[in-house]
């Protein structure tokens, strides 16, 4: 049992405060009655599994993470609940009453099989690694081995920029 | 595109314009009076509430309870009241009450005092916590003055 | 049981940071109130205390024995949570701004990173808090506020960029480190870039508006839409919205001085330490609050304009000259 | 001179009658009465002209009737005195040239000012109808300026502007049902 | 089990993978709103992120595999959310509704 | 594309904009209907602060209601005061000595530099400026000081009488109010460079809130609003009263109508308004203050009568019926506010909240005057 | 007045009540409200000139939830009294009300025999701590008002009080 009161302890602490901040999120974010309250809990469990990645040896994602998805996405989404949905007492509708439980199984199986086929699996760690995974090689990498899917990414989201432009101007009457 | 970076120009300089007036304030003096320690001497003209005068002969008011200033206050907020003295020509004042609290400091009971018997006083930093204590009652606050 | 020295050190870290934070913004408050009464040809805060000093304590006391009143048809939770997550990342990156060449909390080699990532929750927080008021003001002022701060993200990290390009580190200390004396500041054309200046001026001017603060403090124009997002916050609530933004503009001038000015270090390469930082700093912060009580207030249409068409255009400019520029030499 | 081509548009509305009244001693150059049904053609005729509108607002005639009669009684008394001492018999024709004109009923006055930008001409304009229907056609139309003034109006003297678009109360409060500025009016 | 060593072993990581995809998938079949929709496919997508981003720090013999893959999910999702989110003000604008089942009925 | 989303009316929401918010500049209330922040129509709602003076007027006598000229629009108190002591002097016909008349336009024009510093002060606030208010505050406390001296209050004065002032000016206010007038020639500039030339100011001023010379005439726009869309009218000049044809004074005029035409008429009548003091304390003749045979009680004849002063804000008219006794029989204010205001709505349609702020900055409302 | 409805602190020690008495008495927030001429006068007071930011009170808060204390500066008429009552029950306790001016304490010269526009005095709906009379009022006079109103929450004055000549 590693000590409370040591570096490793309090590390570990940090940790199970970032798996809790994370599955916290996750039921707010699946959960909740009203949508401004589930995109709070899509931020809470998207810095959560940030601070898992930098558990994982990668500030750099980390901080992507938290930049993009708790800056950017989750930011965008609020604007959209608070564009298209003005009147936010207007709560979740009801759903069918077999969709609640069916869904549920459902996720459940799902994740039941993810899991199992995770802990059954006998991990085999790779023999040496080529690079320490700094910041440096994620870049190096990016520029030259996955140069292409980099440029690929970029075209698709300046597809999105230009198509959420017309899709959000076409509305309007000015 | 000239006019694009024209306008730059001008509006950085404007800026920095701004920026320089406001420093050269900034370093001046201060031109704040500290209320309670330093005091502005109020000007000769200046409109208080009315108070009655003092006749420096006879070392009381000056009133004749003529009414006057009564009948001309625009809010009503004079209250006039006098006794018939035996002897003397004029009646003599028993209760002058001011409202100040409907007053409007125009000044007509002032100016048609036949008498001079009212002038403005200088008090200018009445501040209290009842509503009552600006109903004042002249003769007492003349002879308060006395002592 | 005795205390392992990194946990004591993590532990003395965060008491003292967050102590700094708090008093550091209340010292501001006095200090802009100071320095607002001045250019106005007046004295500011006087009477409580000597020149005022506790001025921001009173305050503070006040603030935090008010009635907490949470709006009627307002989401209670969010409400409540809106001031936090703009307090919260404020404190969070001062983790990594160092104030001295051993003074820093945790001096990772991505610290210009940590601070944009942790910066950008803030604006979620006045999001949730405008809307969270059920208060169309508030609603429209953090909608401004927001687009605001998308639109200046984009300059502030094209620069940022740029200078990590001509520094080859994202660590603060190690770009303070690089800049011992004032010849060495990357404020100056000949340490990279011609472009250097105007670069900073680009990070200066978006740090003003990622941080609210006038001309851009459109989110708060209290002609237009009362007193913004924190319409209907009262007490602490309130408090914890004006501590951030003070935080804020700290920690955008102090990145403005260690990017730029040479942050701990003494521009004469003597005794370099926190007195530097904290100087250079407190100037930057001097510079907000006077460009504050000088110019109006601009417009969202005027200050998107800034951004677009006239910050983004320098910004990459300046980027691809520097770019070309480190490529040639 | 404005005033005279003013005059001479004016001829097409029938009921407006225009007199000069002597500007030093009044503030005002033209007089014009006119009959509430042609309050608008007036109107338009002085927006054709270019003028602007200064204000409009009510004055209320109350009593006007009866010290017209008491006015007419007296004059009517007097002759007959006078006649009783001259000792002719009374005059057949009832009504002496200087004895008023009594009203059938007590009126209000709405009067509208008007002026003009370049020229020095400042325009009266008169319209009476009786307290117990008063009724006036709305200008707003004309000259939207007149709607808060007719509005106002309508407020203080509960005279009704047909074809307004909107006279909910605008100074007093929303659900204010009393005129003030009538004189009869108690609080 | 050390409870605070946990962040050493691979199977946290993958378990709660696993989980966050699990919520996404129980979250899109419950929601019947679009933006609820799209916050549960982000979900999935941090389940998916969080399985790289551990088999790359476990198991991957270039550790910069994973990391690059992370960002170009986060690179995905802002730009799924982006247009996602202007179908659904599109969409809101038509039907004054973010209700899918709405949707359907009106379309015809 | 579609209906629904063309109809203005589901994409909008109403925002109330006062009684009590900080741009209206006391209790005014804006109904805006806006589409996010454009506003499709703006209905301002007034009778906050209605205190009844056309009421008061009517059981009052004259001279009872001149406290209430001074509480109408309390920037420029005595413009008012002087609008009603001319109203009155002409229906009982009584001659004013022309020292009082000149007194009566170097205080008033006085007054009026303290009501434009005040308005640009006011304004530059609501643009979000701050200090330039408490410069003009500075200027103004200055100007106030003299014209307590001379009136004995701050703000409502109660000042002239019919048939004169209340009392001469002395040497003090001749020597004080040249030093103001060469003050405020150096701050000027001052003024022009902190605020005039700011680029952010010039951004949010030009171009921003247009007003027609037709729309002021529609609606009776006078003074700095119609001067600024073109409209050559000031009631100084127009129609000349007291001893104003005796000075030498421009009348400003802009005609591009944009807020900034109107922000530029009001700093340039204040220079003016210098000029005229400048010409009033030199050509100032000696001889009494007031005019002897004014009668105690005024009883006017029969009939109405009317005349209108060129106030800060343009022209305010009196109205007055008389009866022949020594009430008035109806007293009609006509305020300049109140017509300039009414415009607001039609040319507030389209603007972004933050340029309607300054479209009614432009206008510099004064409440009380507008709902008497 | 204005004080009896806040919760009662959980610890009650004098010289805790002494410290946020004093931290309240400094730190009074007016609300920018203005109803007639007092407002100017109100202005002018925390203008350069007077300077109400020397007592921390000149921190004007445009919004009733963060200011202290509300300065009725004018004629209240009927029509905006219940929203002066909205705006004072906005604001979180502890709170307080200065009535500035005659209008404000009584209705002033506005008073007659059949008005029908006017509430006569603030002290009708709202419990008033401090009157300040006048119309307007000079700016010291504002002044003298917020240190009486200081001496009301604390129990004692700090400055002199100065004797109008």
């Amino acid at each position: 049992m590693t000590p409370i009161l040591s570096p490793q302890g309090l590390a570990g602490l940090v940790f199970l405060g970032c798996v809790a901040m994370t599955i916290a999120g996750a039921v707010v974010a699946t959960n909740a009655g009203r949508l401004i309250r589930a995109v709070t809990g899509l931020a809470l469990c998207l810095v959560g599994v940030a601070g898992i990645y930098y558990f994982l040896d990668s500030p750099f994602v980390a901080l992507m993470q938290i930049l993009i998805y708790a800056g950017a996405v989750c930011v965008t989404i609020v604007f959209a609940v608070m564009l298209a949905e003005p009147h936010e007492l207007k709560r979740i509708g009801k759903i069918h009453a077999l969709a609640g439980p069916a869904s549920i199984l459902a996720a459940a199986v799902l994740t039941w099989g993810l899991a199992a086929l995770a802990v059954k699996t006998a991990w085999q760690p790779a023999a040496c690694r080529a690079n320490n995974g700094a910041v440096e090689e994620v870049g190096q990498s990016m520029l030259t081995t996955y140069s292409m899917s980099f440029e690929l990414i970029s075209v698709v989201l300046l597809i999105a920029i230009i198509g959420s432009l017309v899709l959000a101007r076409a509305g309007r009457s000015k | 595109m000239s006019g694009y970076f024209r306008d730059l120009l001008d509006g950085t300089k404007s800026l920095a314009v701004g920026l320089g007036i406001t420093f050269k304030y900034m370093v001046g003096p201060v031109i704040t009076l500290q209320y309670p320690h330093q005091t502005l001497p109020m000007q000769p003209r200046f409109r208080g509430h009315i108070d009655l005068v003092r006749d420096p002969e006879t070392g009381t008011d000056r009133c004749i309870v003529c009414g006057m200033c009564q009948k001309t206050c625009p809010s009503g907020c004079i209250t006039v009241a006098g006794d018939k003295v035996e002897g003397v020509k004029k009646k003599a004042l028993t209760l002058y009450t001011l409202d100040f609290t409907k007053c409007s400091l125009c000044g007509l009971c002032v100016e048609v005092c036949p008498a001079d018997a009212i002038t403005f006083s200088k008090d200018y930093n009445l501040a209290g916590r009842s509503r009552e204590a600006y109903v004042f009652d002249l003769k007492k606050r003349l002879e308060e003055r006395k002592g | 049981m005795s205390v392992h020295p990194d946990v004591a050190r993590v532990i003395g870290y965060v008491v003292g940071t967050i102590a700094f934070v708090a008093l550091n913004a209340s010292f501001l408050v006095w200090l802009e109130r100071k320095v607002a009464g001045h250019i106005q040809r007046r004295i500011g805060p006087k009477e409580v205390g000597p020149f005022g000093i506790f001025q921001s304590l009173a305050d503070g006391i006040k603030l935090m024995s008010k009635q907490l009143i949470v709006p009627e048809g307002a989401d209670g939770l969010l409400f409540r949570l809106a001031p936090l997550l703009v307090m919260i990342p404020a404190v969070m990156v001062y983790v990594v701004i160092p104030f001295g060449p051993a003074l820093v909390a945790r001096d990772i080699n991505m610290g210009i990173l940590v601070i944009f990532a942790f910066a950008s929750i803030n604006v979620l927080g006045l999001l949730l808090g405008g809307w969270g008021s059920n208060n169309k003001y508030a609603v429209i002022s953090a909608t401004r506020a927001v687009s605001q701060n998308v639109a200046y993200e984009i300059p502030m990290l094209l620069t940022v960029v740029t200078l990590v390009m001509i520094t080859h580190t994202m660590s603060l200390n190690q770009i303070v480190a690089q800049q011992p004396t004032i010849k060495d500041w990357y404020l100056f054309p000949w340490n990279g870039s011609i472009m250097l200046p105007i670069g900073f001026l680009i990070f200066f001017i978006c740090s003003m508006a990622e941080t609210n603060r006038a001309p851009f403090d459109l989110g708060e124009a209290e002609s237009e839409l009362v007193a913004g997002f924190h319409t209907e916050y009262a007490g602490m609530g309130f408090g914890l919205f004006f501590l951030g933004e003070y935080s804020n503009v700290f920690v955008g001038c102090a990145l403005a001085s260690i990017m730029f000015l040479g942050g701990w270090q003494c521009p004469f390469g003597l005794y370099p330490g926190v007195h530097w930082m904290l100087i250079k700093t407190y100037f930057l912060v001097f510079v907000v609050m006077w460009v504050r009580w000088t110019y109006p207030r601009t417009t969202l249409y005027g200050l998107l304009n800034l951004s677009w068409k006239v910050l983004i255009p320098f910004a990459l400019l300046n980027l691809l000259v520097t770019a070309a520029l480190l490529k040639v030499f | 001179m404005k005033a005279n081509a003013l005059k001479q548009a004016m001829a097409k509305v029938s009921s407006a009658k225009i007199s000069e009244a002597p500007y030093a001693a009044k503030g005002f150059h033209l007089e014009i009465s006119v009959a509430p049904a042609e309050v608008a053609a007036a109107a338009a005729v002085l927006d054709r002209e270019g003028f602007f509108i200064e204000a409009v607002t009510g004055v209320d005639w109350l009593g006007e009737q009866a010290a017209a009669e008491k006015a007419a009684k007296a004059a009517a008394a007097a002759a007959a005195k006078k006649a009783a001492a001259s000792g002719e018999a009374a005059p057949a024709e009832p009504a002496p040239a200087v004895a008023p004109a009594i009203p059938a009923e007590d009126q209000f006055e709405v009067v509208y000012d008007f002026n003009h930008y370049e020229a020095l001409c400042r325009v009266t304009m008169r319209v009476r109808v009786v307290r117990s229907t008063p009724e006036v056609p709305t200008i707003s139309e004309i000259y939207p300026g007149a709607n808060w003034h007719e509005r106002e109006t309508h407020d203080f003297f509960g005279i009704v502007f047909t074809g307004h678009p909107d006279l909910s109360p605008l100074l007093l409060p929303e659900d204010a049902d009393f005129h003030p500025l009538r004189k009869d009016f108690q609080a | 089990m050390d409870i605070l060593a946990l962040h050493n072993s691979l199977n946290t990581y993958l378990l709660l993978g696993a989980l966050l995809f699990g919520f996404g998938i129980y979250g899109m079949l419950r929601n019947r709103t679009f933006i609820g929709m799209l916050i549960s496919a982000e979900l999935v997508l941090a389940g998916a992120s969080v399985n790289f981003m551990a088999f790359n720090r476990f198991l991957a013999p270039d550790p910069t595999v994973g990391q690059i893959f992370a960002l170009f999910i986060m690179g995905l999702a802002a730009a799924e959310a982006a247009i996602a989110l202007s179908i659904i003000i599109a969409v809101y604008r038509n039907f004054k509704s973010i209700d899918t089942d709405d949707v359907a009925e009106l379309e015809g | 594309m579609n209906v629904l989303a063309q109809d203005p009316a589901l994409e909008t929401f109403v925002l109330n904009m006062g009684p009590q918010h900080p741009a209206t500049h006391g209790v005014l209330r804006v109904k805006l209907v806006l589409d996010g922040e454009y506003i499709v129509e703006a209905e301002p709602v007034l009778g906050y602060i209605h205190r009844m003076h056309e009421k008061m007027g009517e059981n009052r006598t004259f001279a009872q209601f001149m406290p209430n000229t001074g509480r109408l629009d309390y920037l420029s108190a005595l413009s008012y005061n002087h609008g009603y002591v001319c109203a009155v002097e002409r229906a009982a016909g009584i001659g004013v000595p022309e020292r009082a008349e000149y007194i009566r336009c170097i205080t008033v024009e006085l007054n009026r530099i303290s009501s434009h510093l005040l308005w640009l002060g006011a304004y530059v606030l609501d643009l979000g400026g701050f200090t330039p208010l408490l410069y003009a505050f500075d200027d103004r406390e200055i100007l106030l000081d003299l014209l307590e001296g001379v009136t004995g209050a701050r703000l409502t004065y109660c000042y002239f009488r019919f048939g004169g002032v209340y009392n001469d000016i002395d040497d003090d206010f001749v020597t004080g109010l040249k030093g103001f007038v060469k003050r405020m020639r150096t701050r000027l500039p001052m003024y022009h460079n902190l605020v005039t030339k700011n680029i952010i100011l010039r951004k949010r001023l030009e171009d921003i809130g247009f007003i027609t010379p037709e729309l002021c005439r529609k609606y009776g726009a006078t003074g700095p609003v119609a001067r600024g869309s073109g409209i050559d009218y000031d009631v100084r000049r127009h129609e000349p009263y007291s001893v104003y044809p005796e000075f030498k004074f421009d009348i400003p005029v802009y005609p591009k109508g944009d807020s900034m035409a109107r922000y530029l008429v009001r700093m340039d009548e204040i220079e003016q308004s210098l000029r005229i003091i400048e010409q009033g304390l030199d050509k100032l003749p000696s001889g009494p203050v007031m005019a002897e045979k004014v009668p105690k009680i005024l009883k006017p004849p029969k009939g109405d009568y009317y005349h209108a002063v060129e106030a800060a804000r343009g022209a305010f008219g009196v109205r007055l019926v008389s009866d022949g006794t020594n009430t008035p029989y109806r007293l009609k204010l006509r305020s300049p506010s109140f017509s300039n205001l009414s415009l607001f709505a039609e040319a507030a349609q389209g603007l972004l909240i933050a340029d309607a702020i300054a479209l009614m900055g432009s206008l510099d409302l004064v409440i009380p005057e507008i709902d008497r | 007045m204005g004080t009896e409805n806040i919760q009662s602190p959980i610890v009650r020690f004098a010289a805790l009540d002494k410290l946020l008495a004093l931290g309240r008495a400094n730190s009074l927030w007016p609300m920018t409200f203005g109803l007639a001429c007092c407002a100017i006068e109100m202005m002018a007071a925390g203008a350069s000139r007077f300077d109400l930011d020397r007592f921390g009170a000149g921190v004007f808060r445009p919004a009733p939830k963060q200011s202290d204390v509300m300065i009725v500066a004018g004629t209240i008429s009927r029509k905006m009294a219940p929203a002066i009552q909205t705006l004072y029950e906005q604001m979180p306790h502890p709170k307080w009300v200065i009535a500035m001016g005659n209008c404000a304490i009584s209705g002033g010269p506005f008073v007659f025999e059949g008005q029908y526009g006017i509430v006569e005095g603030a002290d009708k709906f709202l419990p008033v701590d401090v009157y300040i009379p006048g119309c307007p009022p000079r700016p010291e006079a504002l002044i003298e008002g917020l240190l009486e109103l200081e001496e009301k929450i604390t129990g004692s004055r700090r400055w002199p009080r100065v004797e109008a000549k």
